[in-house]
């Protein structure tokens, strides 16, 4: 089946997922690696947009971006950012 | 509204305690309010489960099945409370019962002040409300939901205790039980993917007919699920979160950890194996095989470990480990008198580790003392604690007229009859080594002599219900028969699918 | 291997959620930084949302809303989108509960690093904390 | 019925009683025990009665698709009436020898409960009840042997639970096995297997000897029975030569005859292995007894070689053997509880419990040394004591069984015996060296020791010499099996 | 912990290589004749509208034919607060733990 | 003090999205979004809120007796709701069985009880995310 432009998009937005998911295990410093964290959710609701799933693309939005990363923000005015 | 209770049944046994869970938390000033609603929602939906249980035995067979929202079932969700449902059902909301009984007015040095108590209490209805879902409910996704449910509130419950070490284990416990979710969902997605279906009886029909094009998948679907309520069940070399939870959350939460939660998964995961993969498969794959092994490892390895503890409650928990293998082990007999074991086991260990737990709770806080040189002469200063301890040992031992030797006796013949000496020799050794860890506290506690100190059997409520419980063992024990004739026709209703 | 990657390439979502996976588990039961398993047990999580998500997707399909303008329109499935909103919100739910223990043991132990917890257990707690097991 | 009822419940209600009854009110507990015990010997005697008159009694309960039923037979009667009757001898000679020790009340509790159980294991019609029955009688009988509540009882408990329970969890595979194959598990109606052969066969014989070898002692299971021996002088005599014993001995009489059949058992490979076993045993308990300084040691060992007869005579399966078998456990019992009873009053009065300290005692302890020699006569089997005569249808039977080297090893083991007695019982009457606690005969406390030994010992004679006493019942349960 | 790491590599590599098949194996991606496309999606997409009244056919799955999961989503958020807050708020003395 | 223009752009800005919040919770039925997005977000506009003007104007706003009201009676709603068909005797959560009127689509008041319900969740939810920022910021005073 040959590619289309979309599915192209969607392997780069892959591939962007996998490299972002990988980073996450190497980067040292945790704000850095949940501000990682953010960019994986930004690109996984592209993906779902992608995908035809605008419902979920919102709710990851906001979950995941919002929600998720926030939280572990304000948890790092508590504890200690290096790993 | 009795027509109108009783056409809902099946759902009342689920939201009853959930109901009464979401108005507990305004109400956390006034404490007395609160737990008495509490034990009035385990009530009441121990009432729904019997009357539920009375009106399946009147439909002789013929599961009650309740479509939520009115949609037929491959569209909507299912409930079908069968003989399977219905004794799980029974037993999470029976043992329930005693377990909020015993926290009545107990749980301020465990857990703190009264706000804290209160949410405990909603953790807690939330935990009860869940499993008896699960108990009803047939639908792959819901059962996932449920389970998250169950994670969380028990998660929440091990780390209401007031104990530097209770962070520590809620959070080991957490993550893995989350990759166990994490495992089941992909399960799930994956039978979702093969047959479009989240209703277990369409997507095991489909199963059924689609699996040879696909066995990788299958494959990989059966282990995500064997793996997935592994975990969260503790079967053996997954259950290493298992002993630091168990023994460290707050007693009544101990009773329902070790009693109900981890059965609840032991359920999901027969209604997967045997609702959805069904017979055939599980033979083509040997997972039966698999399950058999586990269970024995299991049975062999907790028990081993539970004598090396000196800590009582951390020795119930490994205890735990080890029951969990006789279940699992019932479950990979796939005949129907291993089945009938196994559901049967599962009901008295929901009991009898509730009673010991229990006991174990209301002796660590009477005395303050949680090793098990250290309780020399309990017996005599707490006699109703310990008889109830002494009760639910030789229940769990397995001596005849107490609750836990019909199913062990089940067990027995149904591994003679799968042909198999290795779970015998298991289940044996298991019995054994139960006695061998169990019996030392009971001769510590009555036969070493006492410290002059003034320790005392905990107050009213907390005597009622060790009493419920420890005349649960018996009274079951010397009367098995109605339950076995229900654990008899929910083994019969899986082995429907082999 | 002839039939393998040409499958592969059609089932690419599928591959990197597979991928995804991997990693996830892996950084929940090697890393030893709390913060670092609860990533990865998140990334676990959308790995398999994903598979859910691509497995109801259609090529060309649109957006399961109904929309007066096209009414030929072929809609994908619109259920592993609902169950999966059910996902987001529960691994949420997860992330939260286990940010608070994360707290909770830092406020204990002064470090969210497995290592140095176990280190510190005993001088902590008093005893020598959890048995072996 | 209500017999059977009233045999089964009377030591439970009693030792419950006892259980909740103050500690100081002494006088009132031993009235309380001596009225339970009572109670549960008339019970069994009503209960033996009806059983010879060829009454059926039973007792039936579902235990949730096993059947659980309690129907004593003329074999179960027999040892019904032998752990009753010398239950009463022990209770009496508790009173005296527990006098002013410590943890009265949990003795007598147990020593009650222990009473109802062994009858359980007694009149059970069936497996399951068999079972039960048999491994409460370990779970009771435990805290009696560790009674002291030393070390040295803690350690001795422990092995001894371990080894019964074990047995017991043993027993259980072959009852679920015996379940499986025979389809049934009473006792009634004849041997459950005798349907036919199997391959697996052998291997429940074997299982069923390790099950109830344990409490029979049987010589590489035995190991628990020395060490229990830290128990007090009563326990030992009752149970451990006694009671717990002979449960073990009576379930091996059990499967032999209500549960393989003599039929199948002669076929079987191991079946014909066994009479070995017990003969290796009886000769190994007695030699390695004769090697025994401490006397309860040495009686202990020599229970070990005594209780193989029984098993020896069973398993000729040969009535005459039988026959053997029922008359020695009946008059063993009778001789080694007084044996014991009167190693207790010595150990209580002189403080002497080694064989190589036992010089003078004779002298200062004429009664209890008579009644210590005429015991170790009836160990050795001669005539004019109740265990010539079981040894003497031993013989017969093993002959008679086509097994003539057993017979030898009856001969070579009655030999035995005495070279491991008489010579304790002249030196005890001979040497010149008097021990030194001052004796005290003739108080309160020593007659209700006292007394029961000597009425065992005259009951003996009267065995020995009036066989036709016992006869009947032995009569009985030849005529019941074969 | 080295020797561990690299068990727990060997495992996920084992895992890597089931997936790999399995994904080999998976209905294609995208075509619209796949198990999932089925007549549950169907009656979804076609009679969302009749039959709940709500255009977006996730929100007429999500709070009408699966209303019932719904809840326990809900549930799960609540249980998710309450073991928040009963983690973290642990009673008078701050932080202290006793 | 600190970020004066920080805190007037959010006196801008945080209405427009605590109204956008509700306007997606409201329009579940009918775009892309629905309760929990909804929820999150009006949730979300209190948390910054919350941080820009420091905790206890926040705490003020929303006093925590309002967050553990709308948190219990919020999923109680969602079970009430499920209940209007019972007295009909269709079973638990029936929406157009239950004989409630499904309006015109498009429309914001179609779905009958689908608006309701998502009304509901989208406040507990909302109320859910302030509850657990609120917990975890109280940490460091």
């Amino acid at each position: 089946m040959p590619y289309t432009a979309l599915d192209y998009w969607n392997l780069v937005l892959l591939l962007i997922l996998v490299a972002t998911a990988l980073a996450m295990y190497f980067i040292k410093d945790l704000l850095h690696a949940v501000i990682v964290f953010g960019a994986y959710s930004v690109t996984m609701a592209l993906v779902w947009l992608q995908m035809n799933s605008p419902d979920l693309a919102i709710t990851e939005a906001a979950a995941g971006i919002g929600m998720t990363v926030l939280m572990m923000a304000v948890i790092f005015r508590t504890t200690r950012r290096e790993e | 509204m009795t027509a109108l209770l009783r056409a809902n049944l099946p759902v009342l046994v689920v939201i009853a305690p959930l109901f009464i869970a979401f108005i507990l938390t305004p109400l956390a000033r006034r404490i007395r309010l609160v737990e008495t609603l509490a034990f009035l929602a385990t009530v009441l939906g121990l009432g729904a489960a019997g009357h539920l249980a009375t009106v399946v035995f009147a439909r002789r067979g013929s599961p009650f099945i309740y479509q939520l929202g009115g949609w037929p079932p491959p569209w909507g969700i299912e409930l079908v409370a069968g003989n399977l449902g219905v004794i799980f059902a029974l037993v999470v909301t029976g043992v329930s019962v005693p377990v909020v009984l015993f926290a009545r007015g107990n749980l301020t040095a465990e857990v703190g002040d009264t706000g804290r108590v209160t949410r405990f209490y909603v953790l807690y209805l939330l935990l009860v409300g869940a499993l008896a879902g699960m108990a009803v409910t047939n639908d792959l996704f819901n059962i996932y939901v449920l389970v998250e449910v169950v994670t969380l509130s028990c998660c929440g419950l091990v780390s209401a205790r007031r104990h530097p070490r209770a962070a520590e284990a809620a959070f080991t416990y957490l993550i893995l039980a989350t990759l166990g979710s994490a495992f089941v969902l992909g399960g799930i997605g994956l039978i979702y993917m093969l047959t479009g279906h989240l209703n277990m009886g369409f997507a095991g029909q489909e199963l059924g007919r689609v699996w040879p094009d696909y066995p990788h998948t299958v494959l990989l679907a059966v282990s995500f699920v064997i793996i997935g309520f592994g975990v969260k069940a503790a079967v053996f070399p997954l259950h290493v979160w298992l002993p630091d939870a168990h023994a460290t959350a707050p007693s009544p939460a101990s009773a329902i950890l070790s009693g109900l939660a981890v059965k609840g998964y032991l359920l999901c995961l027969l209604k997967f194996l045997y609702g959805v993969f069904g017979g055939v498969l599980l033979r083509e794959l040997a997972v039966h095989r698999i399950l058999t092994l586990l269970g024995v490892a299991g049975i062999i390895a907790g028990s081993l470990l539970a004598l090396t503890q000196e800590e009582l409650k951390r020795r119930l928990a490994y205890s735990t480990v080890a029951q969990v293998g006789y279940l699992v082990l019932g479950g990979g007999l796939l005949n129907a008198t291993g089945l009938t074991g196994a559901l049967f086991y599962l009901a008295s260990h929901a009991v009898i580790k509730a009673t010991l737990f229990l006991a174990a709770g209301a002796i660590q806080a009477a005395t303050g003392k949680s090793r098990i040189r250290e309780l020399a002469g309990v017996g005599r200063k707490m006699p109703l604690t310990m008889a109830a301890f002494t009760i639910g040992s030789c229940g769990l031992i397995g001596l005849p007229l107490f609750f836990g030797f019909i199913g062990k006796w089940y067990l027995l013949v149904g591994s003679l009859e799968a042909g198999m000496i290795l779970p015998v020799v298991a289940i044996l050794a298991g019995s054994v080594l139960c006695a061998a860890y169990l019996l030392p506290v009971i001769r510590t506690a009555y036969f070493r002599p006492a410290p002059a100190v003034a320790w005392r059997d905990p107050g009213r409520p907390q005597k009622l219900a060790l009493l419920l419980l420890a005349t649960a063992v018996v009274v079951l024990g010397v009367r098995p028969g109605p339950f076995l004739e229900l654990a008899r026709k929910a083994a019969a209703e899986l082995m429907a699918f082999v | 291997m002839n039939e393998l990657w040409p499958r592969l390439l059609v089932n690419y979502p599928y591959l990197a959620a597979a991928i995804l996976f991997v990693i996830g588990t892996f950084t929940v039961l090697t890393h030893p930084n709390l913060f670092k398993k609860l990533l990865g047990i998140n990334i676990m999580e959308s790995a398999i949302f994903l598979t859910f998500v691509a497995s109801g997707n259609i090529r060309g399909g649109v957006a399961p809303i109904r929309a007066t303008a096209n009414a030929e329109a072929v809609y994908i499935n619109p259920l592993p989108s609902a169950l999966m909103l059910t996902g987001i919100v529960v691994s949420v739910s997860v992330t939260a509960f286990a940010l608070a223990l994360i707290v909770r043991l830092y406020r204990v132990y002064g470090t969210t690093d497995l290592r140095r917890i176990v280190v510190r257990r005993k001088e902590v707690t008093g005893d020598d904390g959890f048995a072996q097991g | 019925m209500l017999a059977l009822v009233l045999a089964l419940s009377s030591g439970a209600v009693g030792g419950l009683l006892v259980a909740v009854l103050p500690a100081a009110r002494s006088r009132l507990r031993n009235l309380v025990v001596l009225f339970f015990t009572v109670g549960g010997i008339l019970g069994s005697w009503q209960v033996a009665r009806l059983v010879w008159a060829g009454e059926r009694l039973r007792l039936a309960g579902q235990l949730g698709g096993l059947s659980f039923s309690l129907e004593p037979d003329p074999l179960g009667v027999i040892f019904g009436l032998i752990a009753s009757t010398l239950w009463l001898f022990t209770v009496v000679y508790s009173f005296g020898y527990m006098a002013g020790k410590a943890h009265q009340r949990p003795y007598y509790s147990f020593l009650l409960l222990a009473f109802s159980v062994t009858l359980g294991v007694a009149f059970s019609g069936n497996l399951v009840a068999l079972y039960l029955f048999y491994e409460l009688l370990t779970l009771t009988t435990y805290p009696l042997v560790i009674q002291e509540r030393s070390e040295e009882a803690l350690r001795a408990g422990t092995k001894y639970l371990l080894y019964n329970l074990a047995g017991a969890a043993v027993l259980l595979l072959a009852i679920v096995l015996t379940a499986v194959w025979g389809g049934r598990l009473d006792f009634a109606g004849g041997p459950i297997l005798a349907g036919g052969f199997k391959i697996g066969l052998n291997w429940l014989l074997f299982l069923f000897t390790v099950g109830f070898g344990v409490k029979a002692a049987l010589m590489p299971l035995h190991r628990w029975l020395p060490a229990a021996m830290v128990a007090p002088t009563p326990v030992s005599a009752l149970l451990h030569a006694v009671a717990v014993v002979y449960a073990g001995v009576y379930g091996l009489l059990r499967v032999v005859y209500s549960v393989f059949g003599t039929g199948l058992l002669a076929e079987l490979g191991v079946g014909a292995l066994l009479p070995w076993v017990a003969a290796g045993t009886i000769l190994a308990g007695i030699i390695v007894a004769l090697r025994q300084d401490e006397l309860k040691r040495r009686l202990a060992y020599q229970t070990i070689s005594h209780l193989s007869y029984i098993l020896l005579g069973a398993i000729t399966l040969h009535p005459w053997g039988l026959a053997g078998a029922v008359l020695q456990m009946i008059g063993y019992a009778v001789l080694k509880t007084a044996f014991f009873f009167c190693v207790g009053l010595i150990a209580e009065q002189t403080g002497v419990t080694r064989v190589s300290r036992m010089g003078g005692v004779g002298r200062v302890l004429p009664k209890t040394m008579a009644a210590f020699a005429v015991t170790t006569m009836g160990m050795i089997g001669m005539l004019p004591l109740g265990t010539f005569w079981g040894k003497y249808y031993l013989l017969q039977g093993s002959v008679a069984g086509g097994k003539w080297p057993l017979a030898v090893v009856l001969v070579v083991s009655g030999f035995l015996n005495a070279v491991c007695f008489i010579p304790v019982v002249v030196k005890a009457f001979r040497a010149e060296r008097t021990p030194s606690p001052a004796p005290e005969e003739g108080g309160v406390r020593v007659a209700l020791m006292l007394a029961p030994t000597l009425l065992l010992v005259v009951i003996g004679l009267g065995m020995g010499l009036f066989p036709g006493l016992v006869w009947p019942g032995v009569q009985a349960v030849v005529d019941w099996f074969f | 912990m080295r020797f561990r790491n690299l068990c727990f590599l060997a495992l996920a590599l084992l895992v890597a290589y089931v997936a790999i098949m399995t994904v080999a194996e998976l209905p294609p991606y995208g075509r619209p004749d796949n198990p999932v496309h089925n007549q549950v999606a169907e009656r979804y997409i076609d009679g969302a509208l009749t039959e709940t009244g709500a255009l977006n056919m996730v929100t007429a799955i999500v709070l009408d034919y699966r209303a019932y999961d719904t809840m326990f989503e809900t549930i799960v958020l609540f249980t998710a607060t309450l073991a928040v807050v009963i983690t973290l708020k642990t009673g008078k003395g701050g932080g202290r733990e006793q | 003090m600190r970020d004066f223009i920080l805190k007037r752009a959010a006196a801008l800005i945080l209405p427009f999205i605590f109204v956008y919040g509700i306007y997606v919770i409201l329009h579940g039925a009918v775009s892309p979004g629905g309760s929990f997005a909804g929820g999150i977000i009006v949730g979300l506009s209190f948390v910054a809120f919350a941080t820009i003007y420091g905790i206890e104007k926040g705490k003020a706003k929303l006093p925590e007796q309002v967050l553990v009201w709308t948190e219990s009676y919020g999923t109680l709603w969602y079970g009430l709701m499920g209940m209007v068909g019972l007295g009909r005797g269709v079973p638990f959560l029936a929406n157009k069985l239950a004989g409630v009127d499904l309006g015109t689509p498009g429309t914001l008041a179609s779905g009958g009880l689908i608006p309701l319900i998502g009304l509901g969740v989208g406040i507990r939810v909302a109320s859910t995310i302030v509850t657990l920022f609120f917990t975890m910021m109280e940490e460091e005073s």
